[in-house]
């Protein structure tokens, strides 16, 4: 059915089809507008396919190999060269299949959303040019096996997103938070870079796989850990390096963020990557209890400060940027119980469980957080004011963007039958076991969440009709569709998340913890 | 302590461009500290790669001997050129904010601030 | 970030840097297996005397394209802050 | 816009410098250099002429629509050299003219020799595809940045 040159070369082609689309996106657009996005959007739904693809290669037969230049895919090691790699190596596990598909959908939708949004501004063609770029960062970041190709996928994330970020410049506010992105995530990509070469220098190698089975756990070591994981950490808005978050996602135009959301989680799936793949194997000479405990505190934090901030707000996009931090804070609490439980008895109990739940919440938190920013994207098209407290009535015009802020609101709050509720229930049963406190601040902040989201909706949709919005109609049908594909995600998975977990999940979860069969898919039995 | 002199040259050079970013309010010169690290950077890769009494790794009429370590440096070029794309992009930024603001000083970047 | 924090993140950075700094060694690679396989089997495998063009053109061939990807981005960047602006546009 | 000297100087030192890039980016599989650094030399070339000249007389000359297209053409030729290794039963990136004695595919023995440039393989074509992307580029960028310098100033 599926040609077998594509199977094989699937994953080159996850970054090969989007790339070359950005490159000749701006030749395109010479013959017109609509053909260029066309364009933009045949080349996001071939990228869905792809990753598609890959996703359904990897849970079937398990890690996917990609040597680059190699005279087969599988031939990771020449067979001169004494068992070590030498090439760029895509290691696709369960766990980077999960994000990619995550990427991709998300940049379906939000291309699509984007044909409408942006179709009063100028540029275009740089636009979507740098929507597949940015695109393209993401899924090099989460495909890779090799630490220097992470950090230049790392860098076209940080460069696209930045330049994204400035897009409506808004009398310069918009190009002061991309500034701000743009300096925060060269400064962290530099950092990463230093990192990387403290591992080069001790290990003589850049795939991860190597490294991982040469590392000593030297001082060196640590340094390059807390400098991996600073700047990562700071590039995917936890607190306490959450100032840029705010904003860049409040400035840049609604579809950006929807899409910057991800280019987030990116990092932070960095952030797990290293902990867990390069660093996983040293459990005896790391204490993994206290890791834990510090990515826990930084998640408690986050969930914290974000909602705290969030409250007061009333610009809608900055609200939701504070909520976004806070919402990481709850992947990095189930991903940390995790890694505080690794190499336990528990872990295989509950332990997973919470690392099963902060995964999924990444997914979910895309979703719904990435149709949140969406539906508010919908209202400033049409109102052109971004201030709740110039809004309201306005659910008597725009009924399909209500419809979908609600769905956002609810599953962002963790109120059944919405995807946010079954990824916090888990979260909430397992850290539960670990310490009761952390679940109970885990639902306050929640609580605080759901009470925030109904101060939104009220300010945004209830109410008698104001006179100025008398004008405001439905959004476009793409916008529509874009928020509607999101929508119906976050309600699917919502319904039926046992089978998602189990499906999806779950292989993500194992493949993260298992660093043997990581190594053991690139380097071979060893 | 001699023989380390390029990798304390790379911390004296990184930390010159760590102080310039956090005592400078000037965003040209916030952004010159960023290409300072990115040269500490780039001093550091390549010192990496050096082995005593190495040659560059280039066989075209080489003298024979010990040749030092050809990836760092690819890593360095790839690097430089990063740097060349972000350090545009941010004084693009910057112009664009003294355009905007009338000066080009960080202590104007509070309008976000609430 | 007031003058206490600041100071102390200088020292604390330049800690770890000058720690760094005398722990590795100028001149005698820790390890170096890959380096030598470019060095011995380069010109064989790709045909390049240049051993740096080999890899970055060959062995690390795609973090090349990532790179020229990177440079295109700054391009489109700069393409659109100074990009003409029509007049009903939603700054 | 600077004096007739410094004018008349970049114009005859124009053509060196392409060369010299050429020459760079030609030669980057045998001597130091490549892509990357000979495009960067033809850049230069370009902004000596906008220094001597000024970015408004240079732009309409040569034409960003001419520069962002070599652009877009060095990458194109860079990521379809790297993709025909599809046709040959490689991998993305794999070296499929090396050693196989057609173009750029003489076999070269370990250890110093003086240099053939009919080796390498696909690597001189996509040193020459990188050098095209990066002289378009880099003038791209510095023309723009003259071009908002400009309307700063009016």
């Amino acid at each position: 059915m599926i040609p077998e040159i594509i199977i094989r070369n699937a994953p080159a082609l996850l970054i090969a089809v989007p790339m070359l689309a950005a490159f000749v996106t701006p030749v395109i657009a010479k013959a017109g507008n609509g053909v260029m996005k066309a364009w933009a959007l045949l080349a996001t739904a071939v990228t869905a396919a792809i990753a598609g693809i890959i996703a359904w290669q990897v849970l079937d037969f398990g890690t996917i190999i990609y040597t680059f230049g190699a005279a087969a895919p599988g031939l990771t090691i020449p067979l001169d060269s004494g068992g070590i790699p030498v090439r760029i190596i895509f290691t696709i596990d369960a766990m980077s299949a999960f994000m990619g598909i995550i990427a991709a959908i998300s940049g379906f939708a939000v291309c699509l959303y984007a044909i409408a949004s942006e179709k009063r501004q100028t540029g275009q063609e740089m636009f979507f040019a740098l929507l597949l770029l940015l695109e393209v960062g993401i899924l090099g970041m989460v495909s890779t096996g090799d630490l220097f190709n992470f950090f230049v996928f790392l860098e076209i994330n940080s460069i696209a997103g930045a330049a994204l970020v400035s897009y409506r410049i808004r009398g310069g506010l918009s190009v002061e938070a991309a500034m701000k992105y743009g300096f925060v995530s060269t400064l962290g990509g530099l950092i990463v870079l230093t990192a990387i070469g403290l591992l080069y220098g001790q290990y003589g190698a850049l795939n991860m796989a190597m490294v991982a089975t040469r590392m000593q756990f030297t001082v060196l070591d640590g340094i390059a850990l807390a400098m991996l994981v600073t700047a990562l950490a700071m590039k995917s808005g936890a607190v306490p390096m959450h100032f840029w978050t705010p904003d860049a996602y409040g400035l840049a135009p609604s579809s950006v963020t929807a899409f910057l959301v991800v280019a987030s989680q990116a990092s932070l799936y960095g952030v797990f990557r290293i902990v867990f793949t390069l660093y996983g194997g040293i459990v005896q000479t790391l204490d993994w209890t206290t890791v834990g405990w510090i990515v826990i505190v930084l998640g408690v934090l986050s969930m914290f400060v974000g909602v705290t901030m969030a409250i007061p707000q009333h610009d809608v996009k900055r609200l939701m940027a504070y909520h976004a931090v806070s919402q990481t804070g709850y992947m990095l609490l189930g991903v940390g119980v995790g890694i505080a439980l690794l190499g336990t008895a528990s872990f295989d109990t509950y332990g997973i469980v919470a690392m099963e739940g902060g995964i999924f919440h990444i997914f979910n938190h895309a979703m719904y957080k990435g149709l949140l920013f969406l539906t508010a994207g919908a209202i400033i098209y049409r109102t052109g004011t971004s201030d709740l407290n110039r809004m309201g009535g306005l659910g008597h015009s725009m009924k399909w963007t209500m419809l979908f802020f609600g769905i956002g609101a609810l599953a962002i709050a963790g109120i059944p039958p919405f995807n946010g509720f079954a990824s916090k229930l888990m979260i909430y049963e397992s850290v539960y076991l670990f310490n009761p406190l952390l679940a109970v601040i885990a639902m306050v902040v929640s609580i605080l969440t759901l009470a925030s989201f109904v101060k939104v909706f009220h300010a945004m949709f209830m109410g008698p009709k104001l006179p100025e919005f008398a004008e405001v109609q439905e959004v476009p049908a793409p916008m529509l569709l874009g928020m509607g594909l999101l929508a119906v995600i976050v309600v699917l998975f919502g319904v039926f998340p046992d089978q998602v977990v189990a499906g999806l999940v779950e292989p993500a979860a194992r493949a993260l913890a298992d660093q043997g069969a990581y190594i053991a898919s690139v380097l071979g039995g060893a | 302590m001699i023989a380390n002199l390029p990798f304390i040259a790379v911390t004296v050079i990184a930390l010159i461009g760590i102080v310039v970013i956090l005592t400078r309010k000037n965003l040209v010169k916030m952004v010159m500290g960023l290409s300072l690290i990115e040269a500490a950077v780039n001093l550091f890769l390549v010192s990496l790669g050096y082995r005593n009494g190495g040659i560059a790794p280039i066989f075209t009429n080489a003298p024979a001997g010990e040749m030092v370590m050809p990836t760092v440096q690819a890593m360095t070029l790839t690097n430089i050129v990063i740097g060349i794309a972000t350090t545009a992009l941010l004084l693009s930024f910057v112009m664009l904010v003294y355009r905007k603001y009338g000066s080009a000083d960080a202590g104007v970047m509070r309008r976000l601030k609430e | 970030m007031n003058g206490i924090a600041r100071t102390l993140t200088i020292l604390v950075l330049a800690g770890a840097l000058l720690y760094t700094a005398f722990s590795l060694s100028f001149g005698a690679p820790a390890a170096s297996d890959m380096d030598d396989y470019f060095i011995q089997h380069g010109q064989e495998q790709t045909g390049a005397n240049n051993i740096v063009t080999a890899v970055v053109f060959d062995f690390r061939g795609f973090d090349t394209l990532g790179e020229a990807t990177v440079l295109f981005t700054a391009v489109l960047g700069v393409g659109l802050l100074f990009r003409k602006f029509s007049a009903e546009e939603d700054e | 816009m600077m004096t007739r000297i410094v004018r008349t100087a970049a114009g005859v030192l124009f053509p060196f410098v392409l060369i010299f890039g050429f020459y760079i980016v030609a030669h980057g599989h045998l001597t130091p250099g490549g892509g990357f650094q000979g495009g960067a030399v033809i850049a230069t070339g370009i902004v000596l002429l906008v220094a001597a000249f000024g970015a408004g007389e240079i732009g309409r000359r040569i034409g960003p629509g001419a520069l962002k297209g070599s652009e877009a053409l060095g990458l194109l030729l860079f990521i379809g050299t790297a993709a025909l290794a599809f046709g040959f039963g490689g991998t993305f990136f794999a070296n499929w003219l090396a050693n196989g004695g057609a173009i750029f595919g003489n076999v070269v023995p370990f250890g110093p020799n003086p240099g053939d440039l009919n080796t390498g393989g696909v690597i001189p074509l996509m040193n020459l595809a990188v050098g095209i992307e990066v002289l378009g580029a880099l003038s791209v960028i510095v023309l723009l940045m003259f071009k908002g310098v400009r309307e700063e100033t009016e």
